[in-house]
């Protein structure tokens, strides 16, 4: 992808956003904003009697807004479409990283001592001992 | 693209004197600068990608806690804080395209009010967080239970049932800690000291009756839990939610406090450069020829909001 | 430590590390040849490639070496079809080794049903092994020829369950029962070592597997389990403060360790970190056993891990005359 | 695009010293210390990665010298668990990860794409005073209380044990910044600081490699970034992530950590292979066989590197279904690594191989990293890694993955560039020898400790049982041998640099375009404009006796009129 160089040291050619995109997309993530946070007090998820709707509805949600905020505020539509192609390897090698280690969680959980976290319930230091019971 | 000592290169490095040495053309140095500038963002997204896996991980492990513990987020200052980011990315993104258009005054006032933006947000910032400081709703050792309404005796095993049950249907409820109680056999004072969670070897049965066991539950493997309790009525009251506080819920906040106060850190770091910028608008540095340092640094600001955009929901609205 | 182990161990000639063929150890698992047999087929493959590239490299650097008179021939800079024969023939090698692993590894993982059961928990720098009756010991006793199911947790940091003659290990992380098993083919002693790091005394923190022919092994543990209450209360006590690794931490000959010394303990007055004082008594030797947080000796640290529940009522008494026989043989 | 007078002979080269070049043309401290030119800070990189490998080194000898007998030989279990441990961070960090890319990447980079400098300069300069402050304050660990996690800093050990892990954290983290800073410069620079006409199947392999260990920096280190901060915040605020006794999981910080330090130690070996790359084709006079493959097998090996971190954790409770994925994708990656050493024997096919000190230190990476690379296949195997595991047979692994191929390809690399960079050329004959020392050496120290590793000796054993004692001997006395080769070697560069005979414009007779600069070069790198031919075109040089080195065929100077380039 190598870009050849113009001779001329002309300014470089960059498209500018007209102001009308710009307030579109900012109305836009507002009204998602607002959306998202009333999708939580409804509690969507338990009405339908599906509670992980909840959480991949605010997801969604969230996507949307991020890809309104890369395309149109980052240019991302308008310049070289390689900054996309960063943009999207980068997350790809997140869900690569939260993928793998979930798969490894959910398949270790029965090994797991139950809220296990003996720091916490001993009193912090030794001297403040509970009154016996 | 490499002049040797010729002539030609040095006459149009005297008219463009914001074009460094090693780049021939304008267009060259503007499209390096963006290139790095994506680069460097991808390192962001993945150092943000690790707090994301945490908070994956304990959320599945853990999700009767996050449940629990995201009754104490304000949601509409959450809201709240959200909108004033998005209301600074749009005055960032105006002031980029005033800079191309050279018009200097609205960059500055724009760049001016992206800044306020992000020192809103950090006041909202400041206020949830002394909320929590003073609720003790803090990490590991700090945290203090909720639920002191109902003393907790110490030590005394089974109330921890996690009550609020899960209701992410996809993991399992936590089978509660050893049902016999061995302790009885020691004198109180060890039993006071004794974390209910250490397995106890000596004369240990788990289980009762027929199902008395060698080993803890979890040893055995998911057969060896006992039914979960019936989950709580949908509709049910905050307040008794908040009596049956799950254990461990130090660890939401520990990560709520990780990824909220390092997006904090971006935020002052980008209103730093915001700030470096300004500066160099008010002396006049930008124009259509050369405006990379505000078009990169509004990149910067807006993925700190993309960032935020992702946060808000995993950690505001939990159901 | 009963008889056996004790034997072993004054030797301290492991029989594991001698036996075996030029790589491997002593092969004393059921699993042990299987694991053999995938070594040594990955180690003919990688022979072979390695003499492949070694030879044709000693080969060029000889015949095309840079001398008078010769000069470099042109030659093709790439070639589909050889290329493609050294990715493919490789690729279906490479799989071939990742089955006979995974089949390995399956067979090691899942226990058969009828497996002894022990729970090994590891501290930092001792392995104590709980047999199903509750007797706790410092070695593992196996019976010969039953597979034996370990469930591993670790009291402080992570350590890790290696037996080379059994080609098992396994991590002992604290927060979750770690699963292995392994079923001993040929008696005698193996040692155990500990290969995750975990401190000053990672390299000491060995144990022995000692394999017992089938009719010996529950003649062992029945002995074992109340030795202690055939032998007179103080020589009870010697045994536990051995068996418990007591005097990992303290000493008996008045130098301090990690913790005070037992040397002339008893009743003697001991001043405590908040300025205290008492003479050292029954209780208080009971209470430093189940809760050593409550009274913690000037100058040292309060880092000793509570044994409720480790040591039973009369262990506790065994060790409380122990100490109290030290004053007065005066070792 | 000036055209080049080629009828003029290429100008004489006059002794090095006292040419206009990046080294003479400005002196005293502040010229180095706020230099943007790419060369002084790739000698200073140079300086600073081998003043780290001499006290890694040194480390190395004492733990040798430790293990000389079961017991306590020279030091006691704690001042040993604070010598292995530095031993392993100082080499990692501060040697084995920056030294290719950025002593030797930093020079030669630009040069070879015909740019001036890379493309952001002042980056590169504050990534170097980056890289010094995390090297002073991983040092400054040895003032406040060592360091004794060993370089993984496993959970939950370093976050309870009382020496100072938390400015080791620190420094990790501020390392990790450097690198992260050459990573976005040099992905930039390949991207759009090239040569006019260099496409991308132009650039020599050594670019390639570069490119794929600046995208796995790129990808890789944020999350040890983040990793780092975690440990860091535990131990101070007593956060619970990763601590099991606040709640946390130790073998998800080991995921965490593993999923970078596997693409780490790809980070170390790409750039040793592109540099093996250019020494075998340059030595053997041959175009490289196979250039898709190789460039190809740079990236993939860098993609697939990230898909295999789990290989380190088969025994530590991780799950069957995640190790088993984890042991397919290890064999997967081990076939672009094979790929490329065949390339690499097949490019000397009907060459004229000189054994020059380069070409031996090629010639015994092929060697060592061949041993390196079989012996991965074991470890990656689920069912015979339960054995190997955490034994000296994974230490002898990787010492010749990292020594056998890191090193050798970069003290190769180094001897290759040293008349380019210091305008010297060095006493051949000692360094030959020196090179036959280091492969002795070095085989006579690791090849025994896979025995003993297989054997069970554990990793890590300050007191081992007294069988083991032989194999430790042995390779006792190959760390010595060894390490007085790496003195021989200090004593001739050294001496080089006073007395070596001045340096001609290409004494290898490469191909690349870096070669096409006086040696030491200009400080903008090339007085006349390089003509762009066929990284691996040998064809287009030819000898010239009285400069004692390669110059341009006059008809391939000539070529280089307006914008015309000689085909690849």
């Amino acid at each position: 992808m190598s870009s050849e160089h113009s001779a001329a040291p002309a300014a470089p050619e960059v498209h500018v956003v007209p102001i009308r995109v710009l307030v579109g997309v900012w109305l836009a993530l507002i009204v998602l904003t607002v959306l998202t946070v009333a999708a939580s007090w409804v509690d969507f998820g338990h009405l339908v009697g599906e509670p992980w709707l909840n959480l991949v509805g605010a997801l969604t949600i969230a996507v949307v807004k991020g890809s309104l905020v890369a395309l149109y505020f980052m240019h991302l539509r308008y310049e070289n479409p390689f900054h996309g192609f960063i943009l999207v390897t980068a997350l790809a090698f997140v869900g690569l990283l939260i993928g793998i280690a979930m798969i490894d969680v959910q398949a270790t959980r029965p090994d797991l001592i139950p809220n296990y976290a003996p720091a916490l319930e001993t009193p912090a230091s030794p001297t403040d001992l509970p009154p016996a019971p | 693209m490499n002049h040797g000592a010729g002539a030609a290169p040095e006459l149009h490095h005297e008219e463009r004197p914001e074009l460094q040495p090693h780049f021939e053309t304008p267009e060259q140095q503007f499209e390096s600068g963006k290139f790095g500038m994506w680069v460097f963002l991808a390192t962001e997204i993945l150092l943000f990608g690790g707090l994301f896996c945490a908070y994956a991980v304990y959320r599945a492990l853990h999700p009767e806690v996050f449940v629990y513990a995201s009754l104490f987020l304000d949601r509409v200052l959450g809201g709240i804080n959200t909108l004033v980011l998005i209301c600074s990315s749009l005055t960032m993104a105006l002031g980029v395209r005033a800079a191309q258009l050279g018009q200097r005054r609205l960059l500055i006032a724009m760049l001016s009010v992206t800044l306020l933006g992000g020192a809103g947000f950090l006041g909202i910032k400041y206020v949830e967080y002394e909320h929590k400081w003073k609720a003790g709703l803090l990490w590991g050792t700090q945290y203090r239970s909720q639920a002191d309404g109902h003393a907790l005796e110490h030590g005394e095993p089974g109330t921890h049932g996690t009550d609020a049950a899960s209701h992410d249907g996809s993991a399992p409820p936590e089978p509660p800690a050893p049902a016999a109680d061995p302790r009885a056999a020691l004198p109180p004072a060890a039993a006071a000291a004794l974390p209910p969670s250490v397995p106890i070897p000596e004369g240990r049965t788990f289980g009762d009756g027929e199902n008395a066991s060698l080993l803890p539950p979890a040893a055995i493997g998911p057969t060896g839990m006992r039914a979960p309790e019936p989950p709580p009525a949908a509709g049910e009251q905050l307040e008794r939610r908040i009596r049956h506080e799950p254990r461990n819920v130090h660890l939401f906040f520990g990560i709520y406090f990780v990824m909220t106060g390092l997006h904090a850190l971006h935020v002052i770091v980008g209103m730093a450069l915001i700030g470096y910028v300004l500066f160099r608008s008010l002396r006049g540095d930008f124009g259509p020829r050369y405006f990379t340092p505000v078009d990169i640094v509004g990149l910067y600001w807006h993925l700190v909001d993309l960032i935020w955009i992702f946060l808000f929901p995993l950690l505001y609205l939990i159901e | 430590m009963n008889w056996l182990s004790m034997v072993a161990a004054a030797s301290g000639e492991a029989t594991d590390i001698k036996g075996g063929t030029f790589w491997m150890p002593a092969s004393a698992s059921t699993t042990a040849p299987e694991v053999d047999f995938v070594f040594y087929f990955i180690f003919a493959i990688s022979a072979f490639f390695f003499a492949l590239i070694i030879g044709l490299t000693l080969l060029f650097v000889i015949r095309y070496r840079a001398r008078p008179g010769h000069h470099e021939q042109p030659s093709p800079s790439h070639n589909l079809a050889l290329e493609l024969t050294w990715s493919i023939i490789p690729s279906i090698l490479v799989l071939v080794m990742f089955w006979y692993g995974f089949k390995t590894f399956m067979d090691q993982y899942n226990p058969p049903a009828n497996a002894y059961e022990v729970l090994v928990t590891a501290q930092k720098w001792n392995w104590s092994f709980e047999y199903p009756n509750g007797y706790i010991d410092k070695d593992l006793h196996v019976p010969l020829g039953r597979p034996v199911r370990l469930v591993l947790s670790s009291q402080d940091v992570i350590h890790s369950f290696f037996v080379p003659a059994f080609r098992v290990k396994k991590d002992v992380v604290p927060g979750r029962y770690n699963k292995v098993w392994f079923e001993a083919t040929k008696p005698g002693t193996y040692t155990v070592f500990c290969t995750e790091y975990c401190g000053t005394g990672h390299s000491d923190m060995l144990a022995h597997v000692i394999v017992h022919p089938p009719e010996e092994f529950e003649a062992w543990l029945e002995k074992a389990a109340n030795f202690l209450d055939t032998l007179p209360p103080a020589e009870a006590g010697r045994m536990l403060f051995e068996q418990r690794g007591c005097g990992q931490c303290h000493s008996l000959d008045g130098s301090p360790r990690v913790g005070p010394s037992f040397k002339g303990l008893w009743g003697r007055t001991e001043k405590f970190t908040d300025g205290s004082e008492i003479t050292a008594d029954e209780n208080y030797i009971r209470e430093s056993i189940v809760n050593p947080q409550a009274k913690v000796v000037a100058g040292f640290e309060p880092v000793m891990p509570t044994y409720a529940g480790r040591l039973k009522d009369k262990e506790i008494t065994y060790i409380i005359e122990y100490i109290k026989s030290l004053d007065k043989e005066q070792p | 695009m000036t055209t080049v007078d080629a009828s003029l002979p290429q100008p004489v080269q006059r002794p090095a010293s006292d040419s206009e070049n990046y080294l003479t043309h400005a002196h005293g401290f502040l010229s180095w210390a706020f230099t943007l030119d790419h060369k002084r800070i790739g000698v200073m990189y140079l300086a600073s990665t081998l003043a780290a490998f001499l006290l890694g080194g040194m480390l190395a000898m004492l733990i040798r010298t430790e293990l000389l007998t079961p017991g306590q030989t020279v030091m006691d279990a704690d001042t040993y668990n604070n010598v292995f441990t530095l031993h392993g961070a100082v080499l990692i960090f501060l040697f084995l990860i920056p030294v290719i890319p950025a002593a030797l990447g930093n020079f030669v980079l630009p040069m070879m794409l015909g740019a001036k400098d890379v493309a952001f300069p002042r980056m590169n300069l504050l990534s170097y005073w980056i890289y010094a402050t995390g090297a002073i304050m991983l040092l400054g660990v040895l003032l406040t209380g060592g360091l004794d996690t060993g370089w993984t800093f496993y959970t939950p050990y370093s976050t309870t044990t009382n020496t100072s892990v938390g400015l080791a954290m620190l420094a990790v983290f501020v390392l990790g910044f450097g690198n992260i800073f050459t990573g976005v410069n040099f992905i930039t620079t390949i991207h759009k600081l090239r040569a006019p006409g260099q496409t991308w199947s132009k650039l020599p392999l050594f670019i390639w490699a570069q490119y794929a260990t600046s995208v796995i920096q790129i990808l890789a280190t944020p999350v040890l970034g983040i990793t780092v901060l975690l440990i860091f915040v535990e131990r101070t605020m007593g956060i619970g992530i990763f601590d099991p006794n606040l709640g946390g999981d130790p073998v998800l910080f080991q995921h965490f950590f593993w999923f970078y330090s596997h693409p780490a130690v790809y980070i170390m070996v790409l750039p040793a292979m592109g540099v093996i790359s250019e020494l075998i084709a340059t030595f053997s006079r041959k175009p490289i066989f196979g250039y898709k493959a190789i460039a190809g097998s740079s990236l993939a090996i860098a993609i697939i590197g990230f898909f295999v971190w789990g290989h380190h954790m088969f025994t530590s409770g991780q799950s069957t279904l995640a190790g088993t994925i984890f042991s397919f994708l290890t064999y997967a990656v081990a076939i672009p690594s094979a790929i490329k050493v065949f390339n690499w024997v097949a490019t000397m096919y009907k060459g004229s191989i000189r054994l020059d000190a380069p070409m031996i230190y090629a010639l015994s990476f092929l060697w060592l990293f061949g041993i390196g690379g079989l012996t991965g296949l074991f470890l990656g195997n689920l069912g015979v890694d339960l054995h190997l595991h955490d034994t000296y047979f994974v230490v002898a692994h990787f010492h010749y993955v990292m020594v056998g191929g890191t090193l050798a390809a970069f003290l190769g690399g180094l001897h290759f560039w040293w008349p380019k960079m210091f305008g010297r050329m060095y006493n051949e004959k000692l360094a030959r020898v020196a090179a036959l020392m280091v492969f002795v050496g070095f085989n006579l120290t690791f090849f025994v400790q896979f025995i003993a590793g297989t054997k069970g000796m554990p990793r890590r054993y300050f007191n081992y049982l007294p069988e083991f004692t032989i194999y430790h001997q042995i390779s006792s006395i190959g760390a010595f041998l060894t390490g007085l080769a790496f003195f021989v070697i200090l004593y001739y560069l050294v001496v080089s640099l006073i007395k070596g005979r001045p340096a001609p414009a290409n004494p290898w007779g490469a191909a690349s375009l870096d070669w096409q600069t006086t040696s030491p070069p200009h400080p903008h790198n090339f007085t006349s404009d390089p003509v762009l031919i066929g990284p691996y075109e040998y064809s287009a040089l030819m000898w010239n006796e009285e400069i004692g080195g390669y110059v341009l065929r006059p008809e391939v100077a000539a070529r280089a009129g307006h914008g015309q380039e000689a085909q690849a």
